[in-house]
């Protein structure tokens, strides 16, 4: 039978002065199961916990109900007061008569009246009550960053300092990400390579981190703290540890018409190839789809200059499992497709491009070793026109995206500032909506490319560009001079907007991640848990949850880390108690509490039961994951067969204040 | 008429038990009179020649049975089936306990079967034939003739016109209707949507139990809480009318769920396609709001 | 196959030429156009504005038309298929604009059955590339064009609004081109063949349609083309009347016919 | 006269436009074949309209020059469609009684023997009811 | 008129990071409301079963209000979509059977909006009384 013991409390004249203490301590004792009750007036100060104590040791209560403020303050305080006199804390319940009853409600009697009948529902309610211990789950001490760009990288090297061990899968051969195919880097021009490709040898020395390069994510199962993902390590053709990276190989592949990614497409690689000179890892890798070896079994050249005996036609794609205590989804973007904007001629001309092939194009090791050329005929350009906002603040989304990509508005500047830097002689104009600079010494930076460097900004948009011969008649409205311009372009760069990657949407289902609309991740919450996904365990690094510039990215990456240091810190995960719970004997097994679930925390299993004639029957019943559940109880509502119940807030609970508020 | 002959199914499934490929045959058996038609399990072939029927009365819908018929040890044991026989409108039934996973689909074989509609014994057509949604088979091993197309139904017309009535003719017409109910549970007991381990309305915990009608109250909450349970599940198969002693259009309360769940959420017909999501587990971030979902119907509430 | 036909009034009059050959092609592709019976002109241009109904009801007629024959509604004059698309798209999309011409609609005719933009609206060229195919147009070529350097010209009538036309990308449209190639010609891509010719103004400002026909001639010629095909009349009226006899322009259902070696029969006359 | 106020909300009515999705990025202008025709251009429709300035597009040649070739409606990246706002606003002077653009009378002067019918036919549409 | 002494019982289910909240804002900002709005805490506006508002008029409540984050914003990303969608269908059904619509009710009301709190429950009893009691979901063997 339950012992229950009720304390009413004063809060001065909080509650006092509207509520008359003592006819609720008074009013209540009689109520089912009440053993004791009383007033006080203060009881959160230490005098009133005692009282509290002393009457649970005393009565020897099952169960108390605190008449006092929000549970949203003391609730925690009440429950420790209980813990210390020996009551599982999961034994209190608070009526909330100070915020949602004395304060605002003007006289006594009403007051009163609503105070009894919310401590007669909280009575109700601890009555059905039961004692919660909250689950524990281990942690293994291993990190999963998924993306190896400068956010997985710099997310890695800080777990990987904490003293963590971490691992970077990688899709492509080498970890770098886009800040590699980027030459300077905003607002202080230094050149990406040189502050990038430190930190990813730092990465591929330090022994806490493993780079799975050409690896891709397979499968995750488990939840926070033990993760078991299988990891596909693509044949890459080339036993990794015995290549040196010389790249004979390389230079000698009869193979040379394979467009070249790193670049853009603007020039091309062999069949065999490392995607740049300060790859890491620096391995060769095969791309199958041009291989002669591999297509027709006639070649073999790459196999007979190798003198370390790299080169491994026969080799698979291998499949490895990994157990994890936290993921880090670093994935990272991409320029978007420029089809649904010829207007501006992209697919009609090569002298079109986007902002990042004019990285390449700039760059020392790009396709032109960093002279300003076209694309088209290789020739100086004379007048250069940027296009800003290329698919980006579209609200047509079969074409573009809503958002704003952010990072544009800053490198467009960056670009038409090392064009004017290196070539005074070429014109640049930059035809802008709105030119975005918030961060530090960002609008320094640009009013630096229009004041000291002569770029032209004109705020207006091109409205349609026109190759015709050698030039590229751009099109275009100056609004600030109310004048539709006529330019005749060499070169057309387009700050196409950026979207996640695509891999992002198959890893959010596999981590049971929620995305937002644009399939960046979202975050647990957008303000105070910005580099967390809801999913408990997995966490954000980079523009894989939002566009990002650089310094940005980085931070973030950090912060990602941090978070992920803090739960491998942790010898354990203490749950909370108040979870779903599935009575297996009444489980249908009919999916509809999967389907609601946010966490993924309800899995199913074949279970065996005893029948009545003395057979087993195996029957299929949900299993909540008591490490992932958070305790919404969506699952409750959705479950028709009521086998699915919330502790702390059951069925019988709800119902019995239900009960007792109407009584 | 039925265009397919009894003669005509036996005759699949005597040949499926005596190559032993199905060690028993769900179907439908005559009884004392012609409209006197059970569902039957059948396991010799002679019983299934002299016994097995398919006429104008066999409105019953056979997927249910398959739940509980699965779990026998005989099926578990090894690969072994049982064959049902599934009108169009059935096999939506199946599938959607299919969905549910309450079927080991690898335990049956089903034969659909083409269906004219089904009569009472008046010799009236049932509602759920006169509103017939469907005449094509979702779902079969083996198909008897020729499959149907989905159908255009007025299915909803009754609905809009309760709809279109005042609150208190609406109340009116539900009073009159759910007073008759005598808490039989034939409705819950033939619905293919129940088939829960153990029914909220039989369980002491649920704070639900009832057994015995005893006020207004009881069989509304009954009814609408059913409603509920199988909402975005009920594929609107129609045996809760059919079976209902006190002929209460028990329908148009899943209808009515229906037909707001198509409105508001777009067309979803559960047991069309195994495995679909069903509108009450699903969302998206532009739904109408609650608000919204009321005052379409008759004026003054 | 057979299909609605939807020829317009410039065809009947002006633009003869532009009926006959289609006419011809179709029946050598074995296509049966079925006219509209007793169709009324379609107005010429689309009228934006959502409370015009009276303007849009002879599209509607010769939908209600072609849907109740079940067959696809083709034309061939560039307005008129884009008045009768616009017009039909209306129906589908917007539920008031629907509901007033139903409405109208039932007032002239008791069997008048609801309509909300079922029917296929169809370019004869869509029907080309479509229903009979680019490949089997080729097949059927009897006098290959080949040598000649033609540059297509849509126009703005064909393929904008690009949401609702659903012809081709309206900034790189190949339709034209890719019936160039079938009948063995060689297509010549220049920029300004989507843009407009001018079109009505130049009854108003016809300087203005001078103007933008240049650019479209200038465009064309500067790219090499010898010859210009159009499916508009009022395009060609406005690229010869500002072209000065430079460059031929010419419907492309006369360079089918003659590809088809149909032009001189007497279908085509 | 027209009542400013009512010119504005009958025109956004009529073409269906909501001018406050235009973020004035000028692209409509950008691409207007007839811009430099127009004493307003397209985007200075929009935002004319949306402030309520209807009055001086009123009195303007520009809402005769517009050629309906729906570029600025293609290329918009906001789906704003100015050409229907052009369109609202010359249907609200020629909607007045005796204000038709082009006149029959007109006619005959202005043409050759080659115009085709559906020149006439869109010329009239546009510029008179 | 007959405003007389009869008060209408609300339930009023609130969710646990955002309504109850709002509530106790509501409150610290002594904002009134009439003390027939009782208060039930759930963690989700997702966790409120159809079953519990039927409960609440089988018992004598006259209203039910439930109250969670604004769409987009819930604590567990989604329940508060369910719940639009559940409750959505829930009294459709009711006002289907002849109940009135105005006896239910869902409000999105965040942790900041205690004023919101306050205001909707003052619109809300004044509605559910204007109506009177509940008499077509009432049961007669819970009758005070």
């Amino acid at each position: 039978m339950p012992r229950i013991g009720v304390f009413v409390c004063w809060c001065g004249s909080n509650i006092a002065g509207t509520v008359d203490v003592s006819t609720v301590s008074e009013a209540v004792k009689n109520e089912q199961g009440v053993v004791f009750s009383t007033n006080y007036q203060y009881m959160c100060s230490q005098s009133g916990q005692d009282i509290i104590k002393n009457a649970i040791r005393k009565h020897n209560l099952t169960g108390i109900v605190v008449c006092s403020c929000s549970p949203r303050m003391h609730e925690a305080t009440f429950r420790k007061t209980a813990a210390a006199a020996g009551l599982n804390p999961y034994m209190v319940e608070i009526a909330n008569i100070r915020e949602q009853c004395s304060w605002v409600h003007k006289d006594m009697l009403t007051g009163t009246q609503k105070a009894i009948v919310l401590t007669k529902a909280a009575i109700a309610k601890v009555n059905l009550n039961s004692p919660l211990t909250p689950g524990e789950s281990p942690v293994t001490k291993r990190a999963l960053v998924i993306g190896g760009g400068i956010a997985g990288i710099q997310t890695a090297l800080d777990i990987a300092d904490a003293g963590f061990p971490v691992d970077i899968v990688e899709t492509k051969p080498t970890i770098g990400g886009k800040m590699a195919q980027l030459d300077k880097t905003f607002p202080t021009l230094d050149c990406a390579a040189c502050i990038l490709t430190p930190k990813m040898v730092d990465a591929a020395q330090n022994d806490k981190i493993r780079i799975y390069s050409y690896s891709e994510v397979e499968e995750v199962n488990g939840f926070v703290g033990n993760f078991d993902v299988k990891i596909r390590r693509k044949a890459r053709y080339v036993k990794e540890e015995l290549c040196t990276g010389c790249g004979l190989c390389t230079e000698k592949c009869p193979q040379k018409k394979v467009p070249n990614e790193f670049n853009m497409g603007m020039d091309n690689r062999r069949a065999i190839y490392i995607p740049f000179a300060q790859a890491v890892p620096k391995v060769a890798t095969i791309d199958a789809d041009y291989c002669t070896m591999l297509k027709t079994g006639k070649c073999g050249v790459c196999s007979k200059v190798c003198t370390a005996g790299a080169i491994d036609y026969k080799q698979k794609d291998e499949i490895i499992t990994e157990r994890y205590g936290a993921i880090v989804a670093a994935t990272g973007f991409n320029p978007i497709s420029m089809d649904k904007f010829d207007e501006y001629a992209y697919s009609q001309s090569k002298d079109v491009i986007t902002s990042l092939e004019f990285e390449r194009l700039t760059n020392a090791a790009g396709p032109t070793a960093g002279k300003l050329l076209r694309p088209s005929d290789g020739k100086h350009p004379h007048t250069v026109v940027f296009v800003q906002c290329v698919g980006s603040r579209c609200a047509a989304a079969e074409k573009g995206k809503e958002y704003c990509s952010k990072i544009c508005c800053m490198y467009t500047a960056k670009h038409a500032m090392l064009i004017r830097d290196k070539y005074p002689d070429v014109e640049v104009y930059v035809f802008y909506i709105d030119v975005r600079t918030p961060g530090k010494n960002f609008d320094e930076f640009y009013r630096r490319a229009v004041e000291e460097y002569g770029v032209h900004y004109i705020k207006g948009m091109v409205g349609k560009v026109s190759p015709e011969g050698d030039v590229l008649k751009v099109q275009a409205s100056d609004l600030i001079a109310n004048k539709q311009l006529h330019i005749d372009a060499d070169l057309v760069v387009l700050a196409a907007a950026i979207e996640p990657d695509k891999s992002a949407r198959s890893l959010a289902t596999m981590l049971t991640a929620s995305m937002d609309t644009n399939d960046f991740f979202t975050e647990a919450h957008p303000k105070l848990r910005p580099v967390e996904s809801p999913t408990a365990g997995v966490f954000l690094s980079g523009a894989c949850q939002g566009p990002k510039d650089i310094p940005e990215t980085v931070s973030q990456a950090g912060a990602a880390a941090s978070k992920v240091i803090g739960l491998l810190a942790k010898d354990k995960l203490i749950g909370n108690p108040c979870i779903a719970h599935s009575d297996e004997m009444m489980c249908n097994g009919c999916s509809s509490c999967e389907r609601v679930c946010p966490y993924g925390a309800i899995t199913y299993v074949n279970k065996e039961f005893r029948m009545p004639d003395r057979t087993t029957l195996v029957r299929r019943v949900a299993s909540v994951n008591e490490a992932v559940c958070q305790g919404c109880g969506a699952c409750t509502v959705a479950c028709p067969s009521g086998a699915m119940d919330l502790r702390g807030f059951t069925a019988q609970q709800i119902m019995s204040e239900v009960d007792a508020i109407c009584k | 008429m039925q265009a397919i002959s009894s003669r005509t199914l036996v005759d699949i499934a005597a040949k499926k038990l005596a190559s032993g490929e199905v060690s028993a045959v769900l179907g439908w058996k005559k009884g004392l009179f012609n409209y006197d038609v059970t569902p039957a399990v059948f396991t010799d072939e002679k019983d299934l020649a002299e016994n097995f029927v398919y006429t104008d009365f066999c409105a019953a819908n056979l997927s249910k049975y398959l739940v509980n018929e699965t779990k026998k040890p005989e099926y578990r044991a090894d690969n072994r089936k049982i064959l049902v026989f599934l009108k169009p409108c059935d096999t939506y039934s199946f599938n959607q306990l299919l969905t549910e996973h309450r079927i080991h689909r690898n335990r049956v074989y089903v034969v659909a079967v083409p269906c004219n509609g089904m009569i009472d014994l008046t010799g009236a057509p049932y509602e759920k034939c006169v509103n017939c949604k469907s005449k094509k088979a979702v779902v079969y091993d083996e198909l008897v003739g020729e499959n149907g197309e989905v159908i255009d139904s007025n299915r909803f017309d009754e609905v809009e016109r309760i709809e279109a009535m005042s609150a208190e003719e609406r109340f009116a017409f539900w009073q009159n209707e759910l007073s008759r109910c005598i808490r039989c549970n034939a409705c819950r007991n033939v619905c293919p949507a129940c088939t829960c381990e153990k029914c909220v309305f039989d369980n002491p915990a649920s704070g639900l139990e009832n057994k015995a009608i005893s006020d207004s109250f009881e069989e509304k909450m009954f009814h609408i809480i059913r409603a509920f349970h199988v909402a975005g599940r009920c594929t609107d198969c129609g045996e809760c009318s059919r079976v209902c002693p006190q002929h209460i259009p028990l329908h148009l309360l899943n209808r009515k769920l229906i037909k707001d769940m198509n409105e508001a959420y777009g067309e979803y017909q559960a047991g069309a396609v195994e495995g679909s999501r069903a509108p009450l587990v699903n969302y998206s971030e532009n739904d109408i709001e609650p608000a919204e979902a009321v005052g379409k119907g008759g004026n003054n509430a | 196959m057979k299909v609605s036909y939807f020829p317009g009034c410039t065809l009947k009059t002006t633009a003869k030429e532009l009926d006959a050959y289609t006419r011809a092609s179709a029946k050598a592709l074995g296509v049966t156009l079925e006219e509209i019976e007793n169709w009324q002109c379609c107005g010429g241009v689309f009228t934006t504005a959502n409370d015009e109904i009276a303007t849009k009801l002879s599209s509607i007629r010769a939908l209600t038309e072609a849907n109740a024959k079940e067959q696809p509604l083709v034309s061939v004059c560039s307005a008129c298929h884009n008045v009768i698309k616009q017009t039909n798209r209306a129906m589908q999309t917007d539920a008031d604009f629907a509901f007033r011409v139903n409405n109208y609609m039932r007032m002239q005719s008791d069997t008048y059955t609801e309509y909300h933009g079922e029917a296929r609206v169809m370019h004869f060229l869509e029907l080309l590339r479509d229903e009979i195919g680019f490949d089997k147009v080729a097949a059927a070529v009897k006098n290959s064009l080949k040598g000649k350097k033609i540059a297509a010209y849509y126009g703005c009538l064909l393929l904008r609004p690009g949401k609702t036309m659903q012809m081709d990308d309206v900034e790189n449209p190949r339709i034209i081109e890719d019936l160039i190639r079938a009948l063995g010609a060689e297509p010549v891509i220049y920029a300004s063949r989507n843009e407009c010719c001018g079109g009505y103004v130049a009854l108003d400002s016809p300087d203005s349609a001078a103007k933008q026909s240049r650019k479209v001639l200038d465009g064309a010629i500067s790219a090499g083309a010898d010859l210009i095909v159009t499916a508009c009349p009022l395009c060609r009226y406005n690229l010869i009347k500002n072209g000065k006899s430079d460059i031929p322009v010419v419907y492309f259902t006369e360079l089918l016919a003659e590809a088809l070696g149909v032009k001189e029969t007497e279908d085509a006359q | 006269m027209h009542n400013k106020d009512n010119v504005t909300e009958r025109v956004l009515r009529i073409s269906g436009v909501n001018a406050r999705r235009c973020m004035k990025c000028g692209k409509c202008s950008a691409s207007c074949p007839s811009y430099d025709e127009m004493e307003y251009h397209p985007h200075q429709f929009v935002y004319m309209v949306e402030s309520g300035d209807v009055e001086p597009l009123l009195n303007s040649r520009s809402i005769y020059k517009c050629l309906t070739c729906f570029a600025c409606v293609d290329r918009c990246p906001r789906g704003v469609e100015p050409v229907k706002l052009v369109e609202a606003i010359r249907l609200e002077v020629i909607r007045e009684q005796g204000a038709n653009h082009l006149r029959a009378d007109d006619v005959p002067a202005k043409i050759d023997e080659d115009v085709p019918q559906q020149l006439l036919v869109s010329a009239f549409r546009k510029y008179a009811k | 008129m007959q405003v007389s002494e009869y008060k209408p019982r609300i339930v009023a289910f609130c969710c646990n990071w955002c309504s109850y909240a709002g509530a106790d804002l509501a409150g610290n900002n002594r904002l009134n409301y009439p003390a027939e709005v009782k208060i039930i805490r759930v963690p989700c506006s997702c966790r409120v079963n159809p079953s519990f508002v039927l409960r609440a008029f089988q018992r004598g409540a006259d209203g039910v209000i439930i109250c969670g984050c604004h769409p987009g914003d819930c604590h567990y990303t989604s329940g508060n979509y369910y719940t639009r969608r559940r409750m959505a269908m829930l009294f459709s059904m009711l006002e289907y059977l002849g109940i009135e619509k105005e006896r239910t009710r869902v409000e999105w009301v965040s942790a900041a909006e205690g004023a919101k709190f306050a205001a909707t429950m003052n619109d809300f009893v004044e509605t559910v009384a204007a109506l009177g009691e509940n008499k077509r979901l009432e049961d007669l063997r819970c009758k005070r």
